[in-house]
């Protein structure tokens, strides 16, 4: 889950990161409330990123200019995601940026802290940026250790590095994927504060992090709808262009069938893994939401049963075809109590195919049949 | 084959729940030699006929298992791992999905200084087709061969298991690895076991979008592997930027595309398969060299 | 620092612990606003242990037997402790007594669990002990092993073994040397209740408790006015019954003079252990405490520099004498800044001895020759 | 001698601090090889001539230090002492009184895991006269010679070394362990150094009450140490239930006398002196008798 700024700036301030003065904006008006002086900062709270190439942080030197930057400021979309309202700040004497961010690497199988002496910047591509892996239970020498590659020194490694050291236990204690501070900036009065900040929750984690309760709905805006309730039915449906709504149980398979499907000369419109032992509901589910997609001509359902039983996708199959006509529909169901599935689908007259390759072609097949139809 | 066998004592953390009942059940029907069930309070009772303990501790002590499939809720897995590794348990199966990444790595940091062998979280398992199963995978898909099969993938694994199956490729043992981004083992020292695994004659590797694990992988192979690797990765055509199903699976930043990875497992020597059905045949040649040399 | 009882059910209750409800009260009269139905439970707020036996603990069916109680039980001093207060609470229906504790084992280097199935009992005593270890960092596994091996099962296995995992966290989240449940109390509606808690804190770690603020001087009520007052300056005073008092730098070389006063027929008064590197304002502060003492006819000041500069020392008896007659002294000094020391006492007419020994020996003679000239 | 020689280089951590800068000099002044302090945000200056670093793991890169005296203040112990481990130095003597016995314990688990020796806290160090002190003992009161000390009190072993020294045996190493409850190296891995150690004939332990480190000592003593051993135990007389000085130092519940050590030693074959000056009498007889025999 990525949070606005202003809600990883206030999560920053409760473990003792200096963070800037600041107050959220919703309406051009509420800026006369501001209870700091000019000029001010005017930043766009967006999910997405590259927000100060698309011209949304902007400064005013009064309240006319501000409220007219507000104006349109509010009104801007970047990257597809909608601003959802301002995070106005005084503007800070910056004498030096940094970067600082703590993250799990995978390769390593720890967290890590990565910093970097040059701030503001993309840290994948950027040369300066230097890593220490976090060992468990955490020290805070670790964080002196990273001040010290980032080439600080005197008072200024010290002040990092209390910082990294609160960073870490942020991360830690909230569960994050990501805790970012970029720039990291040390102003004209030898102040280290994070200028900009950047957290991703840990979805796993949100059942155990009373502070994120009831946060992800609002969270999900870079999603379409369908995706965004798939999500919250706890189902990882990924919208693509084509016409053939694609729906697997595994991550795996499910890009595996995709990547057929395209190889075969076919168009993939979904990719929606249903996950390991999902229920019959679940099932009825996503194949609904697979049907309500407009582009979707053919639904190919390719189901190897492991811990999902198939007789409980049949189930959801029949009652999924009370609605639906199965010629849209291409099913290839294999595994776990497979004769029941079959014996259950016989009397709806849909043929169950038991091998991958010829059911995506049968769907690439019928799809272009489909299609053409519509045309 | 590799890691297990049917001797492998194993015990089941989590027996009594229902995806752990449900499982333990059809490990026993595979031949498994599950030993003990642990849930907290309900030591004394049995299921399927196997009896349960409290703690792990007292089921090595009173059984002598040496492995651990885990069914704990995702919260307290961390718990569940610690405590095998501590009772001595000296592989664990981690099945469950949905652990918070940085519990894993704790187990990860706990499991490594003791030298327990962790597979998973959020993987179908271990399986030495006709000797035994941990884990989640359907049996019947498997047979007993030459092919040794690690993957990051559940179904896929059974998806290719089954058309090399098929194609009369037997298995030595396929494991499961799982689709978080931490994890236990991985490629390296695996690919390591089967290379020196006198059962198996050829290696299939399957991996997925995301990490640069097949990246290293395929440095491993061309300086270590002497046996022929086939690979097949997942998600060729998945957009960036978007998480694939598995917590690790997506491409970002320009990193972690399918691209790179098979480019770096050809050119380490592997054979690289585009479809399920490419590694059959790949593997049907790999296996006709050897019979020639 | 010890706690009072009601004072150790509180932080239990912090961290999720059951306790009976309960009411502090200073007077009978309080007595009166009791929230909850007799039959009552009143117990003396002490420092000290064996409270049950002294007769510390009553029951009162009604108000006016309670009244009569508090009166009584107010007005008691439990081995030297005198009654703080006492904590009322209903009387509970008692199914089975435990024994739960949280402390660190000196010998293994770690925390360690002690449990027994026996409650209520003296546990350095008791036969049915069992202990646990406790790694770090701490997982719940290490309760549940402590549960099974206390000989639980079913439900109450995972009761108490949350149980013992909460009192884990209160140990290590506070600082203490000990948490201790002593009995945890089975009802008869089978809920697992701590009846009676104690709580020593580290003495070395008040300093980072902010909930122990404030508190250390009001629990010092065991020890004479003296040791309470040397305690608050930081230094380690015990009083013994005789005539000679002993200040050393050093536990260890403190026992060991006390030991040869002993040895050599003599009686010490106190033992005062200046520590290493004290200063001289400390040292003065520790010459005139011991010198404080009514029975004390001789004072014998022992300092092997190490950290200590034997000049502090000098610059402190200099000041000390100024009040106090030299006559008394016996002042075995040597080490660091020896030299510069002697110079400064030189003046005064004060003989040091270099050995211990002799230094003890002339102690023991001069405190016979003034104790006699006090008779 | 033990644990240290004329050649180990050392770091201080907490070198500019009051304590650890005067200590510095007195080490550098006895002949100590002081390599480097360690001070964050102090780097780059010196101390006493001696390069000051901002983290362990500079100070060992440039000086190849393998051993650290610790100064910082009690709440910073912890962490100082971990950095140490993590930046491999090999022995670390913790001089710093007040430590959270908690925090101990962390770093004892952490010290143990990496096989890092950890003397002290709360300690006074370790001086083997003639080449090294890395403490806060002072080296004037010891001389060179054959008995092997080792203590759980600071200024109790310089009284006893001095009369040691003034009565001509001088000392291969002496080891102050601290008077903390729980600490680092404990006497039986010392005991056994020094019986392993051609330049010490008799070992001298001071012990005091608190505890049973002394009766765990004894055992040892009885199975595995072929050297004479004189013992001392400080607190025959203290009163039980108070807290004589050191943190370890209570006689508590009945346990922890004097009484119970010293019974335990001579039961285990050592000499027990009842004053500093016995020491010296039982060192000299067991020396005699070395030479007869």
């Amino acid at each position: 889950m990525n949070l606005y700024e202003y809600e990883a700036k206030s999560i920053f301030s409760q473990f003792g990161i200096n963070i800037p003065p600041g107050m959220r904006v919703t309406k051009p008006e509420e800026l006369r409330k501001v209870f700091f002086g000019y000029p001010l900062t005017l930043k766009c709270q967006v999910l997405s990123g590259g927000r100060g190439k698309a011209g949304g942080i902007k400064f005013a030197r009064d309240l006319k200019e501000g409220e007219a930057l507000a104006k349109q400021l509010l009104e801007m979309t970047i990257g597809g995601s909608r601003t959802e309202s301002l995070l106005v700040e005084p503007k800070v004497a910056i004498a030096r940026e940094l970067y600082l961010s703590v993250t799990l690497d995978r390769e390593q199988g720890c967290p890590i802290f990565i910093g970097s002496a040059e701030g503001g910047i993309e840290i994948e591509s950027s040369a300066n940026v230097v890593t220490v892996p976090i060992p468990y239970p955490y020290q805070p020498y670790v964080a002196r250790d990273l001040a010290k590659r980032m080439g600080l020194s005197g008072n200024l490694l010290s002040k990092v590095a209390d910082l990294a050291t609160r960073l870490y236990n942020c991360f830690e204690k909230m569960d994050l994927d990501l805790a970012e501070v970029n720039p990291l900036v040390v102003t004209e009065g030898e102040e280290v504060v994070a200028l900009d900040g950047k957290i991703i929750a840990n979805d796993d984690s949100l059942g155990r992090q009373p502070y994120f309760k009831g946060w992800q709905s609002k969270h999900l805006v870079d999603l379409s709808d369908r995706e965004c309730r798939s999500r919250l039915m706890g189902l990882n449906l990924v919208e693509l262009d084509g016409n053939i709504g694609i729906l697997c149980n595994g991550a795996g398979l499910t890009m595996a069938t995709m990547d057929m499907v395209k190889k075969f000369g076919g168009r993939p419109a979904t990719f929606l893994d249903v996950g390991g032992g999902s229920d019959q509901e679940k099932t009825l589910f996503a194949l609904e939401i697979v049907a309500e997609n407009p582009n979707v001509d053919v639904i190919l359902l390719n189901i190897l049963g492991g811990i999902t039983a198939c007789d409980d996708v049949a189930g959801a199959l029949v009652n999924f075809m009370k609605k639906s006509p199965e010629s849209r529909l291409v099913v290839r169901l294999r595994g776990n109590n497979q004769e029941i599935a079959e014996k259950m689908l016989a009397e709806s007259g849909l043929k169950l195919i038991p091998d991958l390759e010829p059911a995506v072609k049968e769907a690439i097949e019928k799809s272009r049949t489909l299609a053409g139809a519509r045309n | 084959m590799i890691l297990v066998n049917k001797d492998t004592k194993v015990i089941v953390q989590g027996a009594t729940g229902k995806m752990g009942a449900a499982h333990t059940k059809r490990m026993l029907a595979y031949g498994t030699k599950i030993v003990g069930g642990v849930t907290p309070g309900k030591g004394g009772t049995t299921i399927h006929g196997v009896p349960v303990f409290d703690t792990v501790r007292e089921a090595v002590d009173a059984t002598g298992a040496t492995a651990s499939v885990i069914f704990v809720p995702p919260y307290l897995a961390l718990d569940a791992g610690c405590e095998a590794a501590a009772a001595g348990i000296g592989l664990i199966v981690l099945i469950t999905e949905g652990i918070p990444p940085q519990d894993t790595a704790k187990l990860v940091a706990n499991t490594r200084a003791r030298d327990v062998r962790l597979i998973g979280p959020n993987c179908p398992g271990i399986i030495t087709p006709g000797e035994t199963l941990l884990g989640i995978l359907p049996g019947v898909i498997f047979k007993p061969g030459p092919v040794g099969m690690i993957s990051r993938s559940g179904t896929l694994t059974y998806e290719i298991a089954l058309v090399l199956s098929d194609a009369g490729h037997g298995q030595s043992t396929c494991v499961g690895v799982g689709g978080d981004p931490v994890k236990g083992m991985g490629y390296p020292e695996l690919l390591s076991a089967f290379n020196d695994d006198p059962a198996t004659e050829v290696i299939v590797l399957i991996g997925e979008i995301g990490g640069s694990a097949e990246e290293e992988a395929a440095t491993f192979i061309s300086e270590r592997i002497k046996k022929p690797v086939v690979a097949y990765i997942a998600g060729q055509t998945a957009p960036p930027g978007k998480r694939m199903g598995h917590a690790g699976a997506i491409i970002s930043g320009g990193k972690g595309t399918a691209e790179s990875k098979m480019k770096a497992l050809k050119a380490a020597g592997a054979h690289v398969a585009t479809t399920p059905g490419e590694v059959v045949e790949m593997v049907t040649t790999a296996r006709g060299q050897l019979l020639r040399t």
